[in-house]
C-alpha cells in the first residue's frame, strides 16, 4: 500500500537532505500496534503533515520523533544521529502541544525563556532576555512578556507555545493539532502565520493532524495514515488529484463515490458497473484489475447540476440547499446512486438559477474528472 | 411575592445559625475572659484584664503548642509528600484507590485506639526494650517531646496526604513532557514544575493540620504523659479540673486569635498565589 | 537505572507507613482482643473469644452511638442543607467566601471551648432558668440525650454544610433554566434537578459526619455527664481507667468492623450514583 | 440604521403570520445596554437567524424570547399575547442550550420526556412513551432511550437536546449556538439535519450564532446585531450581495476592503478616491453623499489574478497560498492597497497556472462586483 505520487519539483524528499529518518520504527501499547514497521524520511526544510483519524497512529510517530514513546522496534535518526533511546529532554527537538501546555505558573516570558535556562553551561539573562524579545517580536506578541499565561486569549497562547518552541532552533518543530482548540476565523490566520514563520526560519515542521483543511492548507507533503501504516504521501495538490485508494479520496477533500465493479480497462481509462446496472467511465490508474470491487470518485465541484436534461445526465431530486457565500452546497438524491453533494460556484447559480428542496434536476459530469479506485 | 418568602425562610435559619453558633459562643468566651473565678470555681462578672496578664503562667503550654504544632506540621508534609507522589504520579490507577482508602481509613477510625498503640510501642517495654537489648544504652520515648511528634505526625498524615495528593493528582501531566521536551531533566522539571504548581496542595494540608494541631489535647496527654501540656490541655485542665473559667476564657480568646492571624495570613499567600478559589482554598 | 532507583526511593516510605501506620496498629489491637486481662491491668496473651462473649456489658454504649450517631447525623443534615443552599444559591457572591469562612472557622477552634458554652447554656443557670422563669415547670437539659445531641449538631454542622455546598455550587445552574423552559416551576425543579443532584454531597457530608460520630467520646462526656455513654467513652474507661486491654481491644475490633461496613455501603452507593469518582467520594 | 433589505418573495416576513414580536424592548445589565429598543416580528415557520460577535446583545434578545431575562421595558409577545412578565415555565417556547445543559442524572429517554411530565393534568405513560420514543426517531436516535447521558458522544448529546425540545411542540424553538461544541464534519451534518427537521415541524426556529456560516447556511433571514441593535435583517443572498454597511459586508462571507473617499455618485455607481490617489468605481446604494468617506468592498472569488498585465490591473506580489481542494486563497500585497484575499477556483488556477509565494502578479475585478459601502 505504501506508495508515493508526487507531483512538482518542490514536492520531492529527495531533494532535500534528511533531517530526520524512522526505520521500520514500530510501536504496540500491549495488544494494540500503533504504529506498523514505520520508514520514511523527513527532508531539512519541510513542511510535512501527519493526516488521519483518531487512532491511526500519527500522534505515535510524533511522540517517537519527540521522544517521550520510544519505539519497540526499529529505529529513530535525527540529523543522521540514532536516537532510539535518547530521552526527550536530550533530542534538538521541540513540541507545540495540542493544548499548549504553558506553565501556569510563570510569565510569558519565562515560558518561552524555559528551553534556554535548560542549557548547560547556562545562558546570561541578558542574552535569554533578548532571545525572547526576538521571538516573542516573530509571533507578534511584542511587550507581552510580563504578562501572565491565563491573561491571554486562546490565540495568543497559541502563539506563545509557538515562540516558546521556536526559540530553541530546533532541528525539528512538532506540532500536535496546533490549531484544534481555535476558531475558525483565528485557525485560518494562524495557517498563514504558522507557513510564514516555517520559511522564514527554514526550520523543518511536522504536523498531526485530523482535519484535512489545515494539512491541505500548510503541507509540503502530506503522508496519510490508517492503522499504523502511511497509506499514502506526496503534495496536497498530488493527493487531492490521484489518490490511490477510496480511503485516501474520503479523507482528502470532500467526493461522492459510486460503488460497483470494474469492468474494463485500459492503461489510464476503464469502466464501473453499479449493481442497479448503470455504467459510467472515468481515469483507473494502479493495479486494479478488471472485474475488481472499485468505486467511482467525483468531487463534488465536478459535478454539473441542470434544469434540463442533456445526454447522459441522470434525473435527481434536490435534498437541502446550503448558501455558502461564493458558493452553494446542494444535496440531491438519485433514485440508484443514493445522495451525491454538488458544489455550484456563485456564478453559475447566478446564470443557471437556483434550484428549491424538492425540485428536479439532472446531473452530469465530463468521464475524466472521475477516478476510479480500489475499495479499501 | 413567592420568591421573597422562599428566599426569606432561607435566610431565616442562615441567619440564627450563624448568631447561635458563632457569634453568641464567641461573645460568651471574650465576656468571661474579662471575669473573675468564683471561690468555689466558675465565673464571678467583672471587667479586669487580670486573667490576659496571667497568661505567662501557662507560657510553658503555649511554648510547647507553638513549637510543636508548626514542627509537626512540618514533619507530616516531609513524609506525606512523597507518599502523595508516589500514590498520584507513580502508582498503577488500578491500584491508587485501594491505596488511598488504606491511607484515609486508620483516620476513621478513633484516635484514642491508635494512640494507644504508640503507649505501648514507646512504653518501657517496647521500642527502648529492643534499643536497650541491642546494646544502645537506655532511653525515654515516652512522655517526651518526640513521643508526641510521632503522635502527630501519625494521626493527621492522611490531613496532609490528601490535598498534596490531589493537587498533584490535577496537575496536568503534559507539563512534565513540555518541560522535558524543553529540556528539563526529570529532577529539575520536579523543582521547577511538578513542585511550584503542587504548593496549593501543600499549603491547604499544612494549614489544616497546624490549625487542629493548635487545639490538640488528647495526643499531648497521651503520649506527653504530664511532661508534654499543649494549650488544649491547658483549657481542659481550667474548665473541667481547676474550674477557672475566667482564666480558661482568656487563654481561649488568646488561642482563637493566633489562628484567625494565620488562617488570614494563609488567604493571603494563596490569593497571592494567584487562580486557587477561596472555598476551595479553605477545604 | 536512575529511573528505578528514585521510584525505589518513592516506593520505601510509602511501603513503610503502609506498614508501621496501618498494618501494625490493627494486628496489634486484633491480637490484644484475642487476649486477657492481667490482674494488676493491661494484658495477658491468650487466644479466648471471651472478650467478644463479653461485648453486651457495653451494650448501652453500643445502643447510644448507633442511635445517636445516625439521628445526630439526619439533625446536621437538614439544618444543613438550607443553609449551604443559601450559601451556593442565593447568597450574592461578593459575601460568599465571607460567609463560608464564618461557617467554617467555629470548626476550627477547640471542639473543648465551644461544647464548653453550651454545658453553660444548657446547665441549671441558663435556658432551664429562662424555662422555669416563663412559667413552663422545671426541666432537665444537661445530662440528656438532647444535651449530647445539640452539641453534636453544634460541633460537626460545618463537616455537613461543607460537602453539601460544595456539590450545590457545582450544579450546572443551566440545568436549572432547563427545567423551567421545559415547564417545571422553581419548587419541582429544585425536587426534580437541584435535590437528586446534589445527592453526592449529601451522602459525603452524612458519611463524614456519622463516621467521625462513631468514634466520638468528648461531647458525651462534657453534655451527657455519666449518663450518655457512646463507644468512645466506653474505649476510653477499658484502655485509661481500668485498664481493661484485651476487652477495649474487642470493643474497639467491633467499632473498626462496623465503620468498615459503612463505608464499603457507602461506597457501593456512591459507585451506582455514578460517574463519582472514588478518591473524590472518599474526601 | 435599521434597514430591510430583502430579497425573493420566501424571505419576506410580510407573508406570515407573527409568532413573536419585540416592541421596544431594551435590557440593561447595569451600566451595560445589551439590548436597545428592539422591534421586530418573527414569522410563523420561519428560521431566523440573530448573527454577530459577542456581546452584540442576540443572546440578550433569545433570553427575553425565552423568559429568562424580563426586559428593563419594552415588551415581548407570543402568539399575540404579551408574556413580558409570564416565566419561562409557563411560555410555549422551549430552548435547545448552547452546551445541551442536559440533565446528567436522568437517561436519555427522561430527558425527553421531563417537558411532557411537567404538565398538568400530567400525562399518562404510555403517551409520554410514545411521544419519546417518536422524538427520538426524528432525530435519529431509536433506541437509544435507556442510555445514560455520559453514553451519549458530543453529536447524540446534541440530537438529544433537541429531541428535548421539540417533544414538547414549542411555538417557538431557540437555538443558542447549538453546533458551537461539534467538530466541523459533525457540525455541517447538524446543519443539514436541523434545517430538514425544521421543515418537517413546519415550527419556528429562532438560531443565535456568531458562525457567519452557520447562519448563511440554515436561514431564512438574518438579523446582524450590533451594540444590541439590529443592523441589518434579511435572507442570505440579499445580506450577501447587498449589505448596507462595511460591518455587514465583513461579518457575512470574507471580504476584501479599500478604505477611501467617495468622490461622485449617480442613482446606483460611484467612485471611491484612496488616499494613495488610486480611484475605483463600484456600485453604490443608500444615502452615501459624495464626499463621505467610505470603503469599497471586493470579494476574494470576485477578484482575478493573472501573470501578465491588463489594462487596469493592479501590481502586486503572492505573499502566500493556501491549496483548499476545489479552490486556493491566495493572500497578495499591493504597494498602496495593502494585503488582500483572491480565491481561485480550480479550474481557473488549472488553466491560468500557479503562483507561488514571492511570485508577482496582477489584479483585477468587474467594476460592478465592486460595492461602495459606509464606514462605521
Amino acid at each position: 500500500m505504501q506508495s508515493q505520487i508526487d507531483s512538482g519539483a518542490k514536492d520531492h524528499t529527495a531533494d532535500r537532505p534528511l533531517v530526520a529518518e524512522f526505520r521500520a520504527a514500530t510501536k504496540r501499547y500491549g495488544a494494540v500496534l500503533a504504529a506498523d514497521a514505520l520508514s520514511f524520511g523527513i527532508g531539512r526544510g519541510e513542511f510535512l503533515s501527519f493526516l488521519g483519524p483518531s487512532g491511526c497512529g500519527k500522534t505515535t510517530a510524533l511522540r517517537m520523533l519527540a521522544g517521550f514513546d520510544p519505539p519497540t522496534s526499529g529505529d529513530v535518526y535525527l540529523d543522521g544521529e540514532r536516537v532510539t533511546d535518547v530521552p526527550a529532554y536530550r533530542r534538538p527537538v521541540n513540541m507545540v502541544f495540542q493544548h499548549y501546555a504553558l506553565f501556569p505558573h510563570m510569565t510569558v516570558a519565562q515560558n518561552i525563556g524555559y528551553g534556554l535556562l535548560q542549557r548547560r553551561p547556562r545562558p546570561g539573562r541578558d542574552e535569554v532576555a533578548r532571545k525572547v524579545d526576538r521571538a516573542l517580536d516573530m509571533v507578534r506578541l511584542t511587550g507581552f512578556g510580563p504578562r501572565r499565561i491565563w491573561e491571554m486569549s486562546g490565540g495568543q497562547q497559541q502563539r506563545v507555545a509557538l515562540a516558546r518552541a521556536i526559540v530553541n532552533e530546533p532541528k525539528v518543530l512538532l506540532l500536535d493539532e496546533p490549531l484544534a482548540a481555535l476558531d475558525r476565523k483565528l485557525r485560518r490566520e494562524m495557517q498563514i502565520e504558522l507557513q510564514t514563520l516555517q520559511r522564514q526560519l527554514g526550520i523543518t515542521f511536522v504536523l498531526v493532524t485530523h482535519d484535512q483543511e489545515e494539512a491541505l492548507s500548510m503541507s509540503d507533503r502530506i503522508c496519510i495514515m490508517r492503522g499504523g501504516r502511511i497509506v499514502q504521501s506526496g503534495s496536497p495538490n498530488a493527493l487531492y488529484d490521484q489518490p490511490v485508494s477510496r480511503y485516501v479520496a474520503d479523507f482528502v477533500g470532500k467526493s461522492n463515490f459510486i460503488d460497483g465493479t470494474l469492468t474494463a480497462r485500459t492503461a489510464t481509462e476503464g469502466q464501473i458497473e453499479c449493481a442497479s446496472g448503470l455504467r459510467f467511465a472515468g481515469r483507473v490508474s494502479g493495479a486494479l484489475a478488471a472485474g475488481a470491487r472499485a468505486a467511482l470518485s467525483i468531487r463534488p465541484e465536478q459535478i454539473d447540476l441542470a434544469h434540463s436534461a442533456r445526454p447522459g445526465a441522470e434525473p435527481v431530486t434536490v435534498i437541502n440547499r446550503i448558501f455558502l457565500g461564493e458558493h452553494t452546497e446542494y444535496l440531491v438524491r438519485h433514485a440508484s446512486l443514493g445522495d451525491l453533494m454538488v458544489l455550484v460556484a456563485r456564478q453559475a447559480e447566478a446564470s443557471a438559477g437556483r434550484f428549491a428542496p424538492g425540485d428536479a434536476g439532472f446531473i452530469s459530469w465530463a468521464p475524466e474528472t472521475g477516478l476510479i479506485l480500489p475499495q479499501d | 411575592m413567592q420568591r421573597r418568602l422562599s428566599t426569606w425562610l432561607l435566610l431565616a435559619p442562615a441567619g440564627l445559625w450563624f448568631a447561635v453558633m458563632l457569634v453568641l459562643p464567641l461573645c460568651f468566651v471574650v465576656v468571661f475572659s474579662f471575669g473573675e473565678r468564683a471561690a468555689a470555681g466558675g465565673y464571678v462578672p467583672a471587667f479586669t484584664l487580670a486573667q490576659y496578664a496571667n497568661l505567662p503562667a501557662r507560657a510553658t503550654a503555649f511554648r510547647n503548642t507553638l513549637v510543636l504544632a508548626p514542627l509537626g506540621t512540618l514533619l507530616s508534609l516531609v513524609i506525606a509528600y512523597p507518599l502523595a507522589y508516589f500514590l498520584a504520579m507513580r502508582a498503577d490507577p488500578k491500584w491508587r484507590t485501594l491505596l488511598l482508602i488504606l491511607v484515609i481509613v486508620p483516620f476513621w477510625t478513633s484516635i484514642l485506639i491508635r494512640s494507644y498503640a504508640w503507649i505501648f510501642i514507646l512504653g518501657g517495654q517496647g521500642l527502648p526494650a529492643v534499643i536497650e537489648w541491642l546494646g544502645f544504652g537506655q532511653v525515654r520515648l515516652i512522655n517526651t517531646p518526640f513521643a508526641v511528634l510521632t503522635g502527630i505526625v501519625y494521626g493527621y498524615l492522611p490531613l496532609m496526604v490528601l490535598p498534596v495528593y490531589v493537587s498533584l493528582e490535577r496537575l496536568d501531566k503534559r507539563l512534565l513532557e513540555a518541560s522535558a521536551d524543553l529540556g528539563a531533566p526529570p529532577m529539575r522539571s520536579f523543582l521547577q514544575v511538578t513542585l511550584p504548581l503542587s504548593l496549593p496542595g501543600v499549603a491547604t494540608g499544612c494549614m489544616l493540620v497546624f490549625i487542629l494541631l493548635m487545639g490538640e489535647f488528647l495526643i499531648p496527654a497521651m503520649l506527653g504523659g504530664g511532661k508534654v501540656f499543649f494549650i488544649g490541655n491547658a483549657l481542659v485542665d481550667l474548665f473541667l479540673q481547676s474550674r477557672n473559667w475566667a482564666f480558661g476564657a482568656a487563654v481561649a480568646v488568646t488561642l482563637v486569635v493566633i489562628m484567625l492571624v494565620t488562617v488570614s495570613l494563609y488567604m493571603w499567600l494563596m490569593r497571592r498565589m494567584g487562580g486557587v478559589r477561596d472555598d476551595v482554598a479553605l477545604m
